[in-house]
């Protein structure tokens, strides 16, 4: 996909592209099996959690080291309402979650952009931390470290439609999960992809660009930062929501703050100066890390490595290196 | 169940070594030969035999998790010695490393059955985890022998109707309840108590079940400070003068591993051991020479109610005393509750599968394997070890001891004299107690078991 | 009243550590506008190299005075290896990211942090280190009816020394002229005949120091173990928003508020001892954007 | 009623009076040059009446309504918009984009985010238009990052333009212009904006260009601005005479 804010996008052009992919998705699991399917499911949920950090990052120009929180809120407001509310609709579970994060991220917001740069930076990341240590300390109610169980027995989908007891719940789980994550996916990018390319958006950009004449056009920096910060810990509380009956169980590890660096991590492999760099970056981060830490026991020194080396000589990240070396081919 | 009450409960603990022999006199009554090789029924294919094992290979629980992958190896080591599990299938292991967190954990558990079809799973050290690895063990239908992770959370909260899963080592609630009887046998008049203990399940845990014990056992006896350091903490000197500072009689410790390492060197040096009476859970749950030689004596030691390699003593129960010494031949090192656990699992799993194979040949399925396991019972070098088939845990008298340095040894161990064995029907709710949801609220069904009938 | 005053010790000490760690952290942000996320695991590698080498010279047992002596010599060997490797990853990995947005320089470092974290346990294995024998040949000292670790002294004193040292050097030597007219206009300086590419080469190689030097100091009394340097950069972090990012002050007023601030926390108020630290700085953020002592 | 009056308006920085008691009647319609040497707080005057700096004391009156203690934002709504002596534009975004933002804002439609910018007929074309009238179109699609300088400055002044202000700020339009194109950019700013009919105040110091294109001159020395229309004393104001007392405070 092109680089932000180019010529303007050709909508025809993009459903040309768009629906292949989204067929071949749809019949994707055919393929390839539970287990990667499995794996693919927790790389949509990545990919709106960084399509909503970037929202911040690409393109309103602040980077939140303190996502944690957003996704955090919005697994941890999913696990209460199954637990302690005995819902079993995950449509009134994502309401909640998504709900929650989004009043977190007001508030939280609301304090973090009135700085910007690394103060804006480290803010988010203190704010974060109080979220988790919250969680950490008050075993009797989120289970401390042991975090709290989402039992898949306990979900529905759809109003009620699929439910997951009986004899091959886990296989019937992962293959209508996979669908209904999909679509909650496409829907995410279809309403993020109309977000930076409304007014709105480019108002966003202009912000990035250059705050100070951004006033001077009549765009108020301040409030429109917070609204963009609401929106995109919004989109990541939704995608902390969906992975909670995915993983099965929530836990203080994705409030740390390293969790944070983790969605840094997926939005600049993809590429953050780009609309699908993060979806990309999120779905290939999710493979990376997983075969990283399976193949061995130095899986940190493997990631690290990976993002110096991307910081250093691919700062444009998966999508806009590959750019890079498509206009390259067509130059000869 | 026989009705105890306090007084005739503890009179009747059997303590010191030659006492222990005596009074566990149905278990120990001769010297069980090991088992003969068994000859195979039936064709048998000679395909790998897939384990994953999670535990920690890093950070301050190493120190439990690497005996744990000791044990486990040099058991593969020895069956596949023999040819295998039905002297075919070798017994092959994916190892993969605990602290990589709970969420990691899981992912790797998904990883190892649907990607490597492993065909069983073991290990697993932390409390956090077995919980959240067990739903997912039964959900992937993976075989699966919990080494430790010993919470009372897992069968009583997160698989209350376990198929795949089972677990070896003791559950929590009796290894709280051993410190709270060692402890009322030796201080009985130890009232104000004061606990440390780790901030996750396995503190949570100890912290209740010692206190409800231990309040039936000294009467009177009340909580006058509290202390939850984080897991993995390594500045406890906060902790420790709040302990001091609070006056109490006894402290109960459940830190464990690394943590409990830095604690212990960290209280001595502000005294703490001379101020009160120490009663631990897992003091001696680490490889042996964990612990130096500066640990004061006289500190109830527990191993998680299980095992220390000097008990049984020499020449009492020979499956000790050659489990001992091939572990130190193989490691140089003594072996802790966590390497027989690991080894225990793997010989469980092989006289299942034995057992399975003599009544329908052939490579057994894994229903057959679990129906046999259910119920099953081995000579372990802990001693005898029950599955309960109703939730899957492992049984096995409790046991506790003192620390007492020892010439013979770089690190302290049991006193002998001071070792009390509890027969585990008398710390453990019985079969098919209610769990909580099932008309209580407690936390585990052993605490209602302990506030309702225990010791009336 | 004995209890009060170890713990107002347990604070200090805790405070000197932390005010070691936040101090290279401050001044590295200081001089060069750069937020290291490694730093904390620098202050993890200085204890692991200097358990390490107390151990690899006298082994794990040996005692005495002379050899007390020596393995408190040997000690800051942490903090000198840190500084050198400071002084590898500035000019390679940083230096070419000076005139990028601020944003490569986080997340390098954060690169850093993880990497570290595994070469540490390559190198120095899984399980944690110690050099307990020097806080055992040192003792107790008796106060009141309490015990106190003689050793943890010596790490209040080094902590104290560092203060005024850095002071001094900071604000009385030449170089913290030039160090102070570096960190006020980058430009400026370097039209003025300063070789800026070598000044902040010494000032990250100087803040690298201090967090191996909080490493080697800590690790008498604890021990080294994987994972600490994460949890120590979130307190170092905490302190320097208190504080005020850049101001030496400002790390050693926010060391001391953070933990006096933890200490008492586990003695009154366990249960939200952590997150009681983490709101304090978002409070101060909020009435205070640049922190106590800092400037904008 | 003016335009613009500024009463007794006070911005110091320590001892330098950058505007210093400035009294200052701008009339509709008006195309003023600011004139003075470097320092006179020409600009300080502009970014105090444009809300970039922090007005000490005195008072703004725009259309007779007090707007000193108003945000950036709340001028730019009222008629007021500015260019910048050194370049600030939206470099990371098109040419056509930065001046069609400017058009949201003033539409009020940049809170507008689940519609797409690019189906705004009405905004685009307009945005077109304006392009073309700063003969930027056919840049429309180039970052404007990789615009010569030259036409940097021009879409600087399209971006104020296009919020069609009541009033217009214009900080040194050609400045860094090679002096071949100076004429072209100043012939193509003031017919649009007369065109418009827009009232700009221009700060200038070519003065070819300040007597081809205003209707009336304002002199800054100091801090404090005066009206002149007299050749010679602009010359000498800007040769820096010493003999400022000639243009003493008007009141």
């Amino acid at each position: 996909m092109s680089q932000i804010s180019r010529s303007a996008p050709s909508i025809p052009m993009l459903l040309a592209i768009g629906i292949p992919i989204i067929i071949a998705l749809g019949f994707l699991p055919r393929f390839i099996g539970l287990y990667q399917t499995e794996l693919l499911i927790y790389g949509f949920t990545f990919a709106i959690a960084a399509l909503g950090f970037n929202l911040l990052l690409g393109y309103t120009g602040l980077l939140s080291f303190g996502h944690s929180a957003y996704f955090g809120m919005g697994a941890y407001t999913v696990a209460f309402i199954v637990r302690d509310l005995h819902v079993q609709s995950m449509e009134l579970c994502i309401l909640g979650g998504v709900l929650a994060s989004l009043v977190i991220s007001a508030i939280f917001g609301y304090v973090c952009v009135r700085h910007t740069r690394i103060f804006f930076s480290i803010l988010a990341l203190a704010l974060s931390q109080v979220l988790w240590s919250l969680a950490f300390k008050f075993f009797w109610i989120t289970g401390g470290t042991d975090g709290i169980r989402v039992p898949r027995n306990r979900i529905t989908l759809v109003g009620g439609l699929f439910d997951f007891t009986g004899s091959g719940a886990y296989q019937r789980f992962v293959y209508s999960y996979y669908y209904y994550v999909l679509v909650i996916f496409l829907i995410a990018v279809v309403i993020m992809w109309i977000i930076v390319h409304s007014p709105f958006g480019k108002a966003l950009q202009a912000i990035r660009d250059n705050e100070v004449r951004a006033g001077f056009v009549g765009v108020p920096v301040q409030r429109f930062r917070w609204l963009a910060f609401v929106i995109s810990g919004t989109f990541t509380g939704l995608a902390g929501a969906l992975w909670v009956p995915l993983n099965g169980l929530t836990t203080p590890d994705i409030l740390y703050w390293p969790f944070s660096g983790e969605i840094v991590f997926m939005t600049v492999l993809g590429g953050f100066r780009n609309f699908a760099g993060p979806i990309i970056g999120a779905i290939s981060f999710n493979y990376l890390k997983v075969y990283a830490v399976a193949g061995s026991q130095y899986w940190q020194l493997v990631l690290g490595s990976v993002l110096v080396v991307l910081v250093m000589l691919m700062p444009t990240g998966i999508v806009g290196t590959l750019g890079r070396i498509a206009r390259m081919l067509r130059r000869g | 169940m026989n009705p105890l009450d306090r007084r005739s409960f503890l009179n009747k603990l059997t303590v010191g070594a030659a006492a222990a022999a005596s009074g566990s006199a149905a278990y120990f009554a001769g010297p069980r030969p090991i088992q003969a090789a068994y000859k195979p029924k039936g064709n048998i294919p000679d395909k790998p035999f897939k384990t994953g094992h999670i535990t920690f290979l890093t950070g301050p629980a190493n120190l439990l998790g690497e005996p744990g992958r000791k044990g486990h190896l040099m058991a593969a080591e020895e069956i596949n010695a023999e040819g295998g599990l039905l002297g075919r299938r070798k017994i092959e292991t994916i190892l993969a490393d605990e602290a990589a967190g709970t969420d990691a954990n899981v992912k790797e558990l998904r990883r190892m059955k649907l990607s490597e079809n492993i065909d069983l799973f073991t290990g697993i050290v932390s409390s956090g985890n077995t919980p959240a690895l067990g739903p997912v063990a039964e959900e992937l239908g993976v075989l699966t022998l919990f080494n430790d992770g010993c919470t009372d959370f897992l069968f009583d909260k997160a698989v209350p109707k376990p198929k795949y899963v089972f677990r070896v080592t003791n559950i929590q609630s009796a290894d709280g309840i051993t410190s709270a009887v060692g402890a009322a046998k030796a201080w009985p008049h130890a009232k104000r108590v004061a606990s440390l203990q780790p901030d996750y399940s396995y503190g949570r845990n100890v912290h209740e079940h010692f206190m409800l014990a231990y309040q039936k056992l000294v009467p009177g006896a009340t909580s006058v400070s509290e202390a939850w350091p984080k897991l993995g903490t390594t500045d406890f000197t906060p902790h420790i003068t709040k302990l001091i500072s609070d006056k109490p009689d006894i402290l109960i410790c459940g830190v464990w591993g690394g943590d409990y390492v830095a604690f212990y060197k960290q209280a001595l040096r502000y005294g703490l051991f001379d101020k009160m009476k120490v009663a631990t859970t897992l003091a001696f749950g680490g490889q042996p020479h964990a612990i130096g030689k500066d640990h004061p004596e006289g500190v109830l030691a527990g191993a998680h109610a299980n095992y220390f390699f000097t008990f049984p003593g020499k020449g009492r129960w020979p499956i000790n005393d050659s489990f001992v010494e091939r572990y130190y031949k193989r490691w140089n090192e003594y072996p802790s509750f966590e390497a027989d656990g690991a080894y225990t699992s793997l010989y469980l799993l092989k006289a299942a599968v034995e057992k399975a194979n003599a009544l329908v040949g052939g490579w057994p399925d894994d229903d057959a394997i679990i129906t046999m396991l259910e119920g099953m019972g081995i000579d372990a070098p802990s001693g005898y070890t029950y599955i309960r088939p109703d939730n899957h845990q492992g049984y096995k008298d409790a046991v506790i001891g003192m620390t007492k340095n020892d010439p013979k040894y770089e690190f302290p161990i049991w006193d002998p004299e001071s070792i009390i064995t509890i027969p585990i029907r008398d710390i453990t709710a019985p079969p098919n107690w209610p769990k909580p949801g099932q008309g209580h609220n407690e936390s585990t069904a052993a605490a209602n078991w302990l506030k309702t009938t225990w010791l009336t | 009243m004995d209890t009060l005053i170890i713990q107002t010790l347990n604070s200090i000490f805790y405070a000197a550590v932390l005010f070691l760690i936040a101090a290279g952290l401050s001044l590295i942000y200081g001089v060069m506008r750069i937020v290291n996320l490694a730093h904390g695991t620098f202050y993890a590698l200085g204890a692991f190299v200097s358990a390490w080498a107390v151990g690899a010279v006298f082994g794990a047992s040996s005692t005495g005075g002379l050899a007390l002596i020596g393995q408190l010599l040997i000690l800051p060997i942490g903090a000198l290896a840190i500084a050198a490797v400071g002084a590898v990853i500035e000019p390679t990995l940083l230096r070419p990211l000076y005139g990028r947005p601020e944003e490569y320089i986080l997340l390098v470092t954060f690169g850093l942090l993880m990497i570290l974290d595994d070469v540490m346990k390559l190198v120095f294995g899984g399980t944690p280190l110690s050099a307990g024998s020097i806080m055992d040949g040192m003792g107790s000292i008796r106060i009141g009816g309490l015990l106190y670790p003689a050793y943890n002294l010596i790490v209040i004193a080094i902590g104290i020394i560092s203060a005024v040292g850095l002071w001094a050097f900071i604000y009385r030597s030449r170089f913290g002229v030039i160090l102070r007219a570096t960190s006020q206009d980058r430009r400026m300086a370097s039209a003025l005949g300063i070789n800026v590419g070598r000044i902040y080469v010494q000032a990250f190689a100087i803040g690298c120091f201090m967090a191996g030097l909080g490493g080697a100091v800590v690790v008498p009394a604890q021990a080294a173990v994987l994972g600490m340097g994460v949890d120590a950069l979130i307190l170092a972090f905490v302190v320097i928003v208190i504080g005020g990012l850049g101001s030496l002050e400002g790390a050693l007023v926010g060391a001391l508020i953070v933990s006096f601030v933890r200490t008492a926390g586990i003695q009154f108020f366990p249960e939200i001892e952590l997150a009681v630290l983490y709101l304090i700085a978002a409070v101060v953020l909020l009435i205070r954007p640049t922190g106590l002592f800092g400037r904008a | 009623m003016a335009l613009l009056q500024t009463i007794e308006l006070k911005r110091y920085f320590g001892e330098t009076r950058a505007v210093d008691h400035v009294n200052l009647s701008i009339e509709e319609g008006e195309f003023i040059s600011l004139v003075g040497p470097n320092g006179a707080g020409k600009t300080s005057l502009i970014n105090v009446i444009s809300a970039l700096l922090e007005v000490e004391s005195g008072q703004i009156l725009f259309r007779g309504e007090d707007i000193t203690r108003t945000t950036r934002t709340e001028r730019v709504r009222a008629g007021i918009a500015r260019s910048f002596q050194l370049v600030n534009v939206f470099d990371d975004l098109t040419t056509f984009d930065n001046v069609a933002l400017a058009i949201f804002s003033r539409e009020g439609k940049t809170t507008h985010l689940a519609k797409l910018a690019h189906l705004d007929h009405a905004v685009t074309e307009e945005a077109d238009t304006v392009l073309s009238q700063f003969g930027l179109a056919a840049k429309r699609n180039d970052n404007a990052r990789d615009l010569s300088q030259g036409e940097r400055k021009l879409l600087d002044v399209a971006l104020a333009y296009a919020l069609k202000p009541k009033l217009l700020f214009l900080d040194e339009p050609t400045s860094g212009v090679s002096t071949r194109d100076k004429g072209q950019i100043m012939d193509t700013i003031a017919s649009v904006v007369r065109g418009e009919g827009i009232t700009a105040v221009i700060v200038e110091h070519d003065m070819d260009v300040v007597f081809k294109y205003s209707d009336r001159i304002v002199v800054m020395a100091q801090g404090t601005p005066d009206e002149i229309r007299n050749n010679e004393q602009v010359a000498m104001t800007l040769l820096g005479s010493a003999d400022t007392s000639a243009f003493a405070r008007k009141d």
